[in-house]
């Protein structure tokens, strides 16, 4: 096992090279750099080339290219234009906040789109079944900037200062401006009040996707001779459904695994920029439109290793669940 | 496995990105320098009792869309809101205005004008130390004179040295608190150091100046001397500061505020959701469409004053269609600026007709009339011109037949700035002229229009924000044509001529004339279709007392601001 | 045979009716939509009709689709009526039998009607649409006013006709959706199959590839190109559509390599087919399925993409109106005017739920596995 | 002759589908009695699985329904409209069923012992070791070598008749009253039937159950079974012993199997087969449901045919021309 994850990893070190290679001639090549973005009337050429050697910028592409390539080879990942900090100080400032939040997204999404999912194939064409899929397709339809706006001017806005609600949920940021001056669990009451609304938006799309999936995987095991056997032995639904059939059904959603990452760091743009989460996503789309070349890098770099991990975590999952695989 | 999930859950709650809110940097600078601050705080804590006052304590949060670009290091920010914090929050300016624009004493006590307008000495202050306790004085501010007129810093209001004697010949200190700065002859001398904050010799004074803009000091833990003492920044999230108790009683000693936490929310509606749930206090710079609902609401107010700032289309003049000032002249004209400012502004703003803007002692209420909408008039200056519609397709053409169609550029992420480009491509079409709105990202932007060998627009939809030295120098001198700025690329020997005039005097009243004299040219000469000066727009909850902002900033008084004491 | 002739007299009246009436509901309310609908157009607006016939391409093109519509629902609708209708017993295909399937998912052919009548309206705009929709009425007086009989839903920040933009918006929209998705398919299904036919090395190259595709920070490589190129509704296509194959390759090249090994591939192999008569004629038919239903479910996505496009300024550029721009541009003013995010908000919902549904649907109908 | 264990009377499992209602078992009666074996014979879609299933109420319903009238009772108790828990009860410990597909029938996720402990933990309340322990012997019982490490072996890695093995010795691990057999040889090599069924006869004589063997191998019901039932069509159209059925076969349809058997007595000689297929079940002819494909079909035939007893205990045939 360890072997092949170790096998699997290097081969996933020319994908993202490849990725890295491809994203850094695209954004170098893009018109524009990030010395024009400084300038002010009255700088003189002088200063403009100044900056450029400032930023490395006078050398041609290719050399930046290669002098890149073996920077990042060791580690260094160069020096932030527009934040004037170490690139990889600033992926630390904000790489674990988007973690958090997808780490959440994507556990309540799996967890209920699973659930919800297999509801629906163990009482598929009934009402519920087709009830449900609708409002699940419903928020799975709704472009998510617009479902996340939705969210705030509901449960947020309007839940307050309208409706009354006893509760509502802060629309921004990831802490109350008196965190630090919080007990323990005040803290941690804060940090989940501010993760709910981003969460959510996150998340409802992904449900949506997972449900159906998971309807689809289990409608088919549910038809599966071996679940017939297990009825037959008499068990009860309850044990043949969720012993039986769900760790069957779950092996092709595992895949699903692998193939929301990407999905949900996209998502990740729009739920940071409107709920003010101070993450990756925003970080990457903000550095794009400041030609913050290193961070761009940077960020597509781990973006992209992260992507391989989650297919190999998900692959080793294969195995965990499916004694017919085996990695050698 | 359930009780693990569980309590990890909780841990990376608590732990990650810093459980207690702040981010400490780890850069050995700030590592040495933080501890200092503490220890300093904590004397000037016990040394300044907080008086017994109802309106000290208490945090007020502002939200605004942009980060605080290059934080407080003054040397290399060009950013707005940046300068802004760094003039009134964390640091010190030598000087500032009073409500009517007159330089008043803050850093400097005093100042000594040579009789022939080439030197100016500045009496500093003996009370005011840097947050980690040293004493700010003489040789701090020519540190900061030096180092922003070193072409190497890059510093990015660079224009504001034309008329200085630059780098070390430019600066005597005198003793500990004196200090000399010399110059030729110009206008409105002192405005630089109003925008211009002082910053610590002693910690900056060893670092190159092409590593100033690199360095953690700007970011991660600027040491300033103001009335805020900065506590922790954690990027494209907040900015904390909290009172500085030794803040000198002459300039009326510590703020009321126990802190100040400027929040960056990208998203206007995410604002406005969060001024109106009384999670932010102050909204910088709703949009208009948003103002009605701040003035509604009783929670909050809408603080509007006039701003340094002008919104505009610059001709590429360069181009055969735009490069007779008849056919531009015809444009502004079959343009409802005035009705523009009304519906898209909400009427929070005014039509302009050149760069002065109505705050400033050189404008003209009789100029800023002087172009009007008159479709019937733009329509016969076009036939005079020679444009006429020759094919019947509603559009006009030249002789050659050339049809009088151009794109006007913005870029994206600025609603404004496409409204102005939506409005004029409907509007212009009554006239016979084709207007193509064309977005472009704004790096990409800054390229085309700014390369002087490219200069690849018609027309483009931008804004300036101008100090109160007013300098058209890099816009419309001829001299300049070969620079990034030379947008329109026209010449008049004339307008040259006043400009550097107006460069040169010191005389407000010769000023006014000159003044006069230039915006009628650059009116005629119609090198830019000048739109409005917006108003700026500031939200602001109804708890926080005591707040005044005006043309020199939003954050102009933040030292004053109070909480309602029944609020907190 | 009087009961056929009582149907034929029915959809004669009004076409759809008898199917309505006979329990076949989803194609009697297509029918009988269509038919009112299109005779309310040219009701309403005959006097236009003649101009239209002789105006630009896309007012041409709806009044041939009113002439059309009208001609097929009723010619159908009258034929229809006449046929024996009994169960059928023998040589019942796989697609009757996904066609049955499909017919008895009631959401499903619910999503199908909106499509199709969404694609009726989106084809029929110049001539429903009460307003020019880049026309800007007068900013003070019309401003942001809210649904009123002249503006039903109400106007936008310019004073302009938010249901003429919308309507016109569904022809941006929609075309984006069917354009994209179709270069995507068509690139999707020719690079699965090559690779799951040819296997061995092309296989693996092919795949690798279609994994660093599958990997890439989508969002970052449309940002930069878009920012890059000036952004266009072309653009827009071209680089969803470029970007969106991979997904369809992954599952043709599945089903091509378990095709592969059944019987009737095998015979056209041991024949001496040549292998892209085998590609082109056995194994990409009998992959359709899935690349169907996945084309429908890509249509959904598309749009929302593009949605999200908008509201990062990187969407159809103005004054054109498309669902998405218009969301985005009217965000900002979702408290003071709710009418202008709100409408293209939903038309976006529902089309891309109908899209969802149908492709749910034809998921259940077309997989023999699901069906019960 | 020992007292039916199981009786089912009348049983009409109907389907309701968009084609029709089809009427896979329509009228079905028979008996099982303690400690013997009974065939049920026919081809595919004659209704002998649905049959079974419906004995252990496995059919999903809807679409399929059991008719009003019908009636199964084991031991006493009737099965149709039991309490599901009882049912529950009953399956897996007093009935149990091996099914046809030993390479599907297991879970592929679950060790063959976890898949035979959960039935023991299920119905005999063992705790895990125990059930551990019982699981090996059981495997022992039914021939697999190195049971130790079996137990402990994923489907996967087992082959067919290995499996079909681990399949009997779970459904023989509550020692159960009926074992249902769902032609338990039809997917095994040759030589691997002639052991499964060598096994099965073995231990229905050790644990003196009562055996449904169905299947649509005459063959196989020569080698195990006591009675034979014919099916065709939803209904039973002969029954009896199995040497009365092999050597006087009364209906022509139960002539028609023996005759596509290879027989030991006439090497050479031809097999002939039935012409044609069984019908589709929504759809039944009217009349005779077997006229179409009978040789000898004439007047008469275009009749519903009753199940006529014939002299001999249980002797029946559903043809007018076997009446004595």
């Amino acid at each position: 096992m360890t072997k092949y994850i170790l096998w699997r990893l290097a081969g996933s070190v020319p994908l993202v090279l490849g990725i890295a290679t491809i994203i850094f001639f695209l954004v170098n090549l893009a018109p524009g750099d990030p010395t024009l973005l400084l300038l002010s009337p009255g700088m003189n050429q002088e200063v403009v080339e100044q900056m450029r050697a400032n930023f490395g910028l006078d050398q041609p592409v290719y050399i930046r290219y290669v002098k890149w390539l073996g920077a990042m080879l060791t580690g260094d990942f160069g020096y932030s234009f527009s934040h004037s900090r170490p690139v990889l100080e600033v992926i630390k400032g904000v790489l674990p906040n988007t973690l958090i939040l997808s780490a959440f997204a994507l556990v309540i999404a799996f967890v209920t789109g699973i659930v919800l999912g297999t509801i629906q194939a163990v009482r598929q064409y009934s009402l519920m079944d087709s009830t449900m899929s609708v409002v699940l397709l419903f928020f799975y339809s709704m472009p998510s900037f617009w479902l996340a706006l939705m969210l705030i001017l509901s449960l947020s806005l309007y839940a307050r200062n309208v409706w009354d609600w006893p509760i509502w949920f802060p629309a921004s940021g990831m802490t109350g401006v008196d965190h630090e001056f919080l007990s323990f669990a005040g803290r941690i009451q804060d940090r989940v009040m501010h993760l709910v609304l981003p969460t959510l938006s996150l998340s409802l799309v992904l449900t949506a996707g997972i449900a159906r999936y998971m309807r689809a995987s289990m409608l088919e095991v549910v038809r599966q001779d071996f679940v017939r056997t297990a009825h037959a032995k008499g068990l009860p639904e309850r044990v043949v459904v969720f012993k039986h059939a769900l760790r069957n059904a779950l092996i092709p959603i595992i895949t699903l695994v692998g193939l929301y990452i990407p999905v949900l760091f996209s998502g990740t743009v729009f739920i940071e920029m409107i709920f003010a989460w101070p993450g990756m996503g925003r970080t990457l789309f903000d550095a794009i439109f400041q030609r913050d070349y290193p961070v761009v890098m940077a960020g597509t770099f781990f973006f992209a290793l992260m992507v391989v991990t989650a297919n190999l975590v998900a692959d080793v999952l294969y195995a965990v669940v499916d004694p017919r695989i085996r990695y050698e | 496995m359930k009780k693990l999930f569980v309590s990890t859950v909780v841990f990376v709650l608590a732990g990650c990105g810093g459980g207690d809110g702040a981010v400490v940097s780890n850069e050995p600078f700030c590592q040495a320098v933080l501890p200092a601050v503490d220890a300093f705080m904590a004397r000037a804590r016990a040394e300044n009792p907080v008086p017994d006052d109802p309106r000290y304590g208490g945090t007020a949060v502002v939200g605004s869309i942009g980060e605080l670009a290059d934080g407080m290091n003054a040397a290399v920010s060009s950013d707005a809101t940046s300068t802004q914090h760094q003039q009134f929050v964390n640091l010190m300016t030598l000087l500032d205005y009073d409500e009517n624009a007159v330089p008043r004493p803050y850093l400097a006590e005093s100042w000594d004008i040579s009789d022939d307008n080439t030197s100016i000495t500045f009496h500093l202050r003996r009370d005011v130390r840097w947050h980690d306790g040293e004493q700010t004085d003489a040789h701090d501010v020519a540190f900061t004179y030096v180092t922003v007129t070193n072409p190497l810093t890059a510093f990015p209001n660079s224009a504001f040295w034309d008329h200085y004697v630059k780098g070390a010949e430019g600066v005597e200190v005198i003793d500990d608190f004196t200090v000399r700065i010399h110059l030729r002859p110009h206008a409105e001398f002192l405005d630089p150091f109003r925008t211009l904050a002082i910053l610590p010799e002693h910690l900056l004074g060893d670092v190159p100046p092409e590593q100033l803009k690199q360095h953690p000091y700007g970011t991660q833990c600027p040491v300033g001397n103001g009335p805020f003492v900065f506590v922790s920044h954690s990027a494209q999230d907040r900015w904390v500061f909290q009172a500085n108790p030794a803040f000198p009683a002459g300039l009326g000693g510590r703020p009321y505020l126990d802190r100040y936490v400027y929040r960056i929310i990208p998203e206007q509606t995410t604002l406005l959701t969060e001024l109106l749930t009384e999670n932010i206090d102050v909204y910088v710079a709703p949009a208009p469409d948003q103002a009605q609902r701040i003035v509604d609401d009783p929670r909050t107010t809408l603080m509007r004053y006039p701003y340094r700032q002008y919104v505009f289309v610059g001709w590429n003049a360069r181009r055969p269609q735009l490069a007779d000032p008849r056919v531009r002249m015809a444009i502004t004209m079959g343009t409802d600026r005035g009705r523009i400012v009304q519906a898209l502004l909400q009427g929070y703003g005014t039509v302009a007709n050149s760069g002065v803007p109505p705050f400033h002692w050189a404008f003209d209420e009789e100029l800023s009339g002087s172009v009007t909408y008159d479709p019937t008039a733009a329509r016969a200056l076009l036939e005079t011109a020679g444009w006429s519609d020759r094919d019947g397709d509603g559009i006009r053409e030249n002789a050659d037949g050339l049809p009088l169609s151009f794109s006007v550029k913005y870029n994206n992420g600025n609603q404004s700035r496409q409204d102005v480009a939506e409005i004029m491509q409907a509007q212009l079409v009554d006239i016979g002229i084709d207007a193509r709105p064309q977005v472009v990202e704004w790096a990409t932007l800054l390229q085309q229009i700014n390369t002087p060998d490219l200069r690849d627009f018609d027309g483009v939809v931008m804004g300036w924000v101008v100090e109160y030295k007013l300098d058209d120098m890099d816009l419309f001198h001829s001299a300049r044509i070969d620079q990034p700025y030379a947008w329109s690329g026209t010449s008049n020997p004339e307008i040259d001529r006043l400009l550097e005039r107006l460069n040169s005097t010191t005389d407000r009243d010769e000023a006014i004339t000159l003044w006069r004299e230039y915006q009628q040219l650059v009116i005629a000469e119609q090198p830019y279709t000048f739109f409005y000066f917006p108003d700026r727009l500031d939200g602001v909850n109804v708890r926080l007392k005591g707040v005044v902002m005006d043309t020199r900033g939003d954050w102009l008084n933040i030292r004053e601001w109070y909480l309602d004491p029944a609020s907190r | 045979m009087s009961e056929m002739r009582g149907g034929r007299v029915l959809a004669a009246a009004l076409p759809g009716l008898p199917q309505l009436l006979s329990g076949r509901w989803g194609v009697g309310t297509t029918a009988l939509l269509t038919w009112i609908g299109m005779w309310w157009i040219v009701i309403t607006k005959l006097d236009r009709i003649p101009a239209f016939f002789g105006g630009a391409w896309d007012e041409k093109l709806a009044v041939w689709t009113v002439l059309v519509a009208l001609s097929t629902s009723g010619i159908w609708s009258w034929r229809d009526a006449g046929l024996e209708r009994g169960p059928k017993v023998v040589g019942v295909s796989q697609w009757d039998l996904a066609v049955r399937a499909f017919s008895k998912n009631r959401t499903a052919v619910a999503g199908l009607i909106v499509i199709v009548g969404l694609y009726l309206i989106a084809l029929v705009t110049p001539l429903i649409a009460p307003h020019d929709p880049n026309a800007q009425y007068d900013l003070l007086t019309n401003r942001l006013i809210g649904m009123s009989a002249a503006h039903p839903l109400g106007t936008d920040q310019f004073a302009r006709d938010v249901l003429s933009r919308l309507l016109y918006g569904a022809r941006i929209s929609l075309t984006i959706g069917f354009v994209a998705v179709s270069i995507s398919v068509t690139i999707g299904t020719l690079v699965g199959a090559i690779a799951g036919f040819l296997g061995g090395f092309v296989d693996g190259a092919i795949m690798r590839f279609v994994d660093m595709v599958i990997s890439f920070p989508r969002l970052v490589l449309l940002i930069t190109i878009i920012a890059i190129f000036q952004p266009s509704i072309f653009l827009i296509i071209a680089v969803l559509g470029l970007t969106l194959w991979p997904g369809t390759a992954r599952i043709v090249r599945g089903e091509v390599l378990s095709l592969r090994e059944r019987e009737f591939v095998q015979a056209a192999e041991a024949l001496g087919y040549p292998k892209r008569r085998i590609i082109l004629r056995h194994l990409i038919p009998n992959a359709l399925a899935p690349v169907i239903v996945a084309a429908t479910l890509g249509m959904g996505n598309t749009i929302v993409l593009e949605a999200g496009l908008s509201f990062l300024g990187l969407g159809v550029q103005p004054p054109t109106a498309s669902w998405g721009t218009m969301v985005a541009a009217g965000r900002n003013t979702l408290l003071t005017a709710w009418w202008l995010s709100t409408f293209p908000g939903l038309a976006i919902v529902f089309t891309v739920l109908s899209f969802n549904l149908v492709g749910d649907g034809l998921r259940d109908a077309l997989d023999p596995r699901l069906r019960t | 002759m020992s007292a039916p264990i199981l009786s089912v009377r009348d049983l009409r499992t109907w389907f309701y589908t968009d084609q029709g209602v089809a009427k896979a078992v329509d009228g079905v009666s028979f008996e099982v009695r303690l400690g013997e074996t009974l065939g049920i014979v026919g081809e595919s879609g004659c209704g002998k699985t649905v049959t079974s299933l419906s004995i252990l109420g496995l059919l999903p319903q809807p679409p399929a329904r059991i008719e009003e009238g019908s009636s199964i009772r084991f031991g006493g108790e009737e099965l149709i409209g039991l309490e599901a828990n009882k049912m529950r009860a009953l399956r897996g410990n007093e009935i149990s069923m091996i099914f046809q597909e030993p390479m599907s029938s297991l879970n592929p996720v679950y060790s063959v012992g976890n898949q035979i402990a959960e039935v023991l933990r299920l119905h005999r309340g063992m705790n895990k070791k125990q059930a551990r322990a019982e699981a090996i012997r059981l495997l022992a019982e039914v021939g697999i070598p190195d049971p130790d490490r079996r137990v402990d072996e994923y489907p996967h890695q087992l082959s067919g008749g290995m499996r079909q093995r681990v399949m009997i010795a779970m459904a023989l691990s509550c020692e159960p009253k009926l074992l249902i057999a769902d032609e338990p040889t039809t997917a095994l090599d040759v030589t691997i039937q002639a052991q499964i069924l060598e096994l099965l006869a073995d231990l229905r004589g050790r644990h003196g159950m009562a055996v449904l063997l169905i299947t649509h191998d005459l063959g196989v019901v020569a080698e195990v079974c006591d009675r034979v039932v014919v099916m065709y069509a939803g209904q039973v159209v002969e029954t009896g012993t199995v040497y009365e059925i092999f050597a006087d076969p009364k209906h022509p349809y139960t002539r028609g199997l023996l005759d596509s058997l290879p027989s030991i007595d006439n090497p050479g000689q031809r097999l002939t087969s039935i012409p044609g297929t069984v019908p589709t079940p929504t759809h039944w002819p009217a009349g005779c449901r077997f006229q179409e494909r009978c040789a000898q079909a004439g007047d008469g035939c275009e009749v519903a045919q009753d199940l006529v007893a014939l002299d001999g205990a249980d002797r029946s045939a559903r043809c007018w021309r076997s009446r004595p």
